[in-house]
């Protein structure tokens, strides 16, 4: 069981001042941030670490960020051996959304990035399977970014009724 | 022979792709399977989702209120809609920073444990069902229904109540609502014996489910698999014990997990006993929550007139009936959250179908599919 | 040899366990009910149909913004003075004349958070559940009690009422204008006087100025 | 001219009275047995089954489906093999119509009274293995095709077991009429008051009954053995694409096949139309009377079964019949034998 702060400071020893941030909102749970590029290797870290051991990805989820005109993707893991658990983002910017994908280190994280790809569209590389997964293969757009339109048509059905 | 066979012909006769569901009568909903199968062994499985999708997350972010999403939340996991009310209730409170009555708290364990009950009699059932035995899902549907009458005394509705609201109840306690429970919880124990000497224990079911389906601890933990699926495989796992949100500290219960008695640890029959067994558990809770509760308390008084959660996020995970179901509310001080995920036990634990059914027949994917017990609602969201 | 012999023998033995049950069932009466002959009474807040006691209602149109689904659909015309809609049995003054008060049941999913809001309990959840229909149109429930001309008839007066209204408004806008322009002319004029005034006596005192000034002020 | 023709008609007229007796009792026999398995279904249930169709507990209900069905459009699939498609049900059907010419229904009333009776049930019921495997081939379906496979294995399988059991019988009864099996039960003289029965007579014989009752709950494809149809995962099994009539066909012929194994167990292990009180309520009325109650009687068990227990996996299937059933039928032939000469 280990604190916000502490795994705070094991993170900042273990990756460098510069790549880590701790940040918090006016209420709720505070999170990490760390640069995209380096996502999978902090992955594998946290689940082997001996004082981490996160072993499970509870949930990943894409954001849209509108006014920064990023997307993020949150991950939320826990331990079920030492009990604690944390959160942390990346970010990256809308015109590059690319992302490296942690499928290979919680399996997991398979469907829960095909979801954030569908509907966000944060591309997860090394994905063995990144395809739609919720809307049809040929459905245009993502339906979780803030300035969605929904197509008018789809295979020549209106889609409003 | 075939091999030349198969050159000259560019088919491979061997194998057939075969298409379960969107509509079999054993997908539980409108689940597809695409299955490659050597004879009736399953030799590939791919599970297609997205036909009951309805953007759940794209509502909640449209509604300029956040209680307005409750009713959303409900129909979800329509077999479990009060689970999935106490945790979307249970986030925004954290997000909010309000006090919950005692009453409250007592009255919202109770229906969440009922509903558990309700919600695995009908997995049970179900699960039957597939396997072949048409009668005991009628009897689990009986006891089901006796819940269910409890909660239209209680919220008006039968499956989609939007009973709880934020920092108190929609509705007031009906004053006849603790003894029909008690009444309940009677009249259930015996059930529970007949339908483990109908079904749990009878020798074809267990012939059906034993080693089928197999799921080790270590892939259960990195498939983040929870709720009955992770017990099954022999995980002492429960949010209520391990991360307790409401007032579950205060209630004395076990965690039942598989233990590979009649099989494999982390068979179908170990996840199905897993649920058997945590009815009993749950009935033990409401028997607790209904002498812990308050007569007195008025239950609307601490609901907020307007939810302005300040600027923040919140994960927020309870243990539903079918797992852990994650809210994870993003606020920008806006009428209307930023961002609202469900983390989905079921979609979870579907994703793994692939990793367990290999090598299948056709009959256990059945199984294994009902022991899982998905609920395609919350799958697709 | 001896585990086949016990496996079959516990597969018998579940087997007619599970027998046993079922015959025990076979005599046991009915749970179910022979619907439509037998109903069963449900409670009295069973969320079944949306009822509007439209004497009550005020026109607050707050159900209608917490409809998740926006199926309830209200248009209120102000009363016009020369009527008293007279008040709700809760003692609400009504202000307001419901031209149209429509709930689309097809599109309604009985969540119950329209009738929280209403500040007097006029719409609210009745145990109706057989209303089915085989047009899709018939769900929408019309609650106003207006007559079409009933409604033509008083949103004119409405209409009358708002011009009126409007035209008065201007008018004492416009004379309130008039009078501010005339003190305002007045004033000037007398600023003007007393300044010639003030001019006269500068020349003699000068603090008492500044103090005439601070009084103009006040 | 007339003479000839008498001669030729009279003959003929006794023939289809004599075949339409046993017609009618199907008939009759599936109406109510549908109506009656789900009254069944229904009471096992806690709840009442059809009450609505003619009054009394819905008695009517079979025949209201009936012409129900009778009306529905006859749907073939596109690419189906048309004529084995719709011939398929007909056949099923005409085999087990056929079956019931040697069933000894009465003293006084056999369709075709041959010396070689259990031998002719036995063949012409293997006909219903082929035209299932032709409805599940001829559907163009892959559910279907599957069924039929199953089905295919599963009824060539049981039907060894079948036969060793009725086997066993015939060695006690010397016999492969059915007319002469059942005269031999005659009588009440075991223990001085149990009647007569093979099953009384020889303490094998009920390990030999057993084994052949569970062959023909999977002859007759019903739970736990219900695999070929198995709805849960086979959708429909080789039915999935048939509807109306021939849907009916269907139906009409798995009930009949019911009938017809439950009336062989019953003259085989039950004294047929023999009376369980001697000659108290016997003659060839009461003895029609008493064949079909124990027919019933067994189909009534079947269908207890049928809503009690789940169904086996296909393979589990085929393990219980190749190295339980078929080898202690076996055995227990030798051992029914060695008591019969030693006793």
């Amino acid at each position: 069981m280990k604190e916000q702060e502490e795994i705070f400071d094991l993170l900042k020893e273990q990756l460098g001042e510069d790549s880590v941030e701790f940040m918090k909102g006016e209420v709720g749970q505070p999170w990490f941030q760390f640069p995209a590029i380096r996502i999978k290797e902090i992955a594998k870290f946290l689940r082997d670490a001996a004082e981490l051991r996160f072993n499970t990805l509870m949930c990943l989820s894409g954001v849209h960020y509108e006014k920064e005109e990023e997307l993020g993707v949150t991950y939320h893991v826990h331990s079920t051996t030492l009990g604690h658990s944390m959160a942390f983002k990346v970010r990256v910017p809308i015109e590059q959304p690319n992302v490296p994908s942690v499928e290979s280190v919680w399996k997991t994280a398979d469907w829960h990035e095909r979801e954030a790809m569908d509907m966000v569209g944060v591309m997860f590389d090394d994905h063995p399977n990144l395809k739609r997964i919720l809307t049809p293969e040929d459905w245009e757009g993502y339906p979780l970014r803030k300035d969605y339109e929904p197509q008018e048509f789809y295979q020549g059905m209106p889609t409003t009724a | 022979m075939i091999e030349e066979q198969i050159l000259e012909t560019g088919k491979d006769t061997r194998e057939m792709v075969i298409n379960m569901g969107p509509q079999h009568p054993s997908t539980h909903g409108v689940l597809r399977l695409e299955l490659t199968l050597d004879g009736e062994m399953v030799k590939q499985c791919r599970p297609n989702i997205g036909y009951l999708h309805r953007c759940f997350e794209k509502y909640a972010e449209s509604v300029e209120d956040y209680a307005k999403v409750i009713p959303y939340t409900d129909r979800m996991d329509y077999v479990s809609a009060m689970n999935q009310e106490h945790g979307y209730v249970i986030a925004l409170e954290k997000l909010l920073e309000v006090e919950v009555p005692e009453r409250v708290e007592y009255m919202r364990v109770i229906v969440a444990e009922l509903q558990r009950i309700a919600s695995h009699l009908l997995g049970i059932g179900t699960f039957g069902l597939d396997l072949g035995a048409f009668t005991p899902f009628l009897y689990c549907f009986t006891e089901r229904e006796k819940i269910l009458s409890i909660f239209e005394k209680a919220t008006g509705a039968r499956l989609l109540y939007n009973y709880m609201a934020v920092g108190g109840l929609m509705r007031e306690i009906p004053e006849d609502f603790k003894s029909d429970t008690a009444d309940f919880v009677k009249t259930f124990r015996p059930k529970i014996k007949e339908l483990n000497d109908l079904l749990s224990y009878n020798k074809i079911f267990i012939d059906r489910t034993a080693h089928i389906g197999v799921l080790p601890k270590d892939v259960a933990l990195n498939y983040a698999a929870s709720g009955p699926v992770l017990r099954g495989s022999g995980v002492e796992w429960d949010l209520r014990k391990d991360d307790p949100y409401s007032i579950y500290n205060r209630f004395d219960f076990e965690i039942p997990v598989g233990k590979g008695e009649v099989g494999t640890l982390g068979d179908c029959w170990d996840r199905y006993i897993v649920r058997v067994r945590e009815m009993e558990q749950s009935l033990r809770i409401i028997e607790q929550a209904l002498d812990g509760m308050p007569d007195e308390g008025d239950v609307k008084e601490g609901i907020p007139k307007r939810i302005r959660p300040k600027e923040g996020e919140i994960y927020m995970r309870t243990e539903t009936p079918r797992g852990e179901l994650g809210y994870y509310i993003i606020s920008d001080k806006g009428a209307s959250p930023y961002r609202v995920k469900a983390r989905a036990p079921s979609f979870v634990h579907l994703s793994m179908l692939p990793a367990i059914s290999k090598g299948a027949l056709i009959a256990d994917m059945v199984a294994i599919v009902g022991s899982i017990d998905i609920v395609l609602g919350e799958v697709d969201r | 040899m001896v585990n086949p012999i016990k496996e079959g023998w516990l597969t018998f033995k579940s087997i007619f366990t599970g027998m046993g049950i079922t015959m025990r069932h076979l005599f046991q009466p009915s749970v179910t009910l022979q619907y439509p002959d037998e109903r069963e009474e449900l409670p009295p807040g069973a969320r079944a149909q949306l009822y509007v006691n439209i004497d009550d209602c005020i026109g607050c149109n707050l159900c209608a913004r917490a409809c998740p689904v926006n199926c309830i659909d209200i248009e209120t015309v102000k009363a016009t003075d020369d009527v008293d809609l007279g008040k709700t049995s809760t003692g609400n003054p009504k202000r307001f004349w419901l031209t149209r008060f429509n709930i689309d049941m097809a599109k309604c999913m009985y969540c119950d958070l329209c009738v929280h809001p209403c500040p007097t309990d006029c719409i609210y959840m009745v145990p109706e559940y057989e209303y089915s229909e085989f047009d899709r149109s018939n769900f929408v429930f019309h609650f106003s009690n207006l007559s079409p001309e009933m409604v033509a008839d008083v949103k004119e007066k409405a209409e009358d009422e708002a011009e009126r209204k409007k035209k008065e408004k201007e008018e004492m806008m416009r004379k309130k204008a008039e009078e501010k322009k005339k003190k305002e002319l007045e004033e000037k004029k007398k600023a003007a006087e007393e300044k010639v005034k003030k001019e006269n006596e500068t020349n003699d005192k000068g603090p008492e100025n500044e103090n005439s000034e601070n009084d103009d002020k006040e | 001219m007339f003479e000839t023709i008498g001669n030729i008609l009279a003959p003929l007229t006794a023939i289809l009275i004599h075949a339409a007796i046993p017609l009618t009792i199907i008939l009759v026999y599936a109406l109510v047995a549908i109506w009656g398995e789900r009254k069944i279904a229904g009471f096992i249930q806690d709840r009442l089954g059809p009450m609505r169709v003619g009054g009394f507990h819905g008695w009517a209900q079979s025949i209201a489906d009936l012409l129900k069905l009778i009306q529905k459009e006859d749907i073939v699939p596109t690419d189906a093999s048309r004529f084995l498609f719709k011939f398929a049900p007909f056949m099923m059907f005409a085999a087990s119509y056929a079956a019931f010419a040697v069933i000894p229904f009465s003293p006084e009333y056999i369709g075709s009274n041959i010396n070689v009776g259990v031998f002719y049930l036995l063949a012409i019921t293997s006909i219903l293995t082929l035209s299932v495997i032709m409805a599940g081939w001829a559907s163009n379906n892959k559910w279907s095709l599957l069924g039929g496979m199953r089905s295919a294995a599963q009824m060539v399988s049981y039907e060894v077991p079948t036969i060793a059991t009725v086997l066993t019988v015939i060695v006690v009864a010397g016999s492969l009429n059915l007319m002469t099996v059942t005269e031999m039960q005659n009588g009440n003289d075991i223990l001085g008051f149990l009647p007569n029965w093979f099953i009384f007579q020889n303490p094998f014989l009920i390990v030999a009954f057993i084994i052949f009752f569970i062959s023909i709950l999977a002859e007759s494809h019903r739970v736990p053995f219900d695999l070929p149809e198995s709805e849960s995962e086979l959708v429909g099994g080789y039915q999935t694409e048939y509807s109306g009539i021939r849907w009916a066909m269907f139906m009409l012929a798995e009930y009949a096949d019911m009938l017809l194994l439950s009336l062989l167990g019953a003259t085989l292990f039950f004294g047929g139309w023999n009376s369980p009180f001697g000659e108290f309520m016997a003659g060839p009325f009461w003895g029609f009377f008493w064949f079909m109650l124990k027919g019933l009687l067994l189909v009534f068990v079947m269908m207890w079964i049928r809503w009690t227990l789940p169904r086996y996996r296909v393979d589990q299937l085929m393990h219980i019949c190749w190295s339980i059933l078929i080898p202690l039928s076996f055995v227990n032939l030798i051992l029914v034998a060695l008591w019969e000469m030693i006793f």
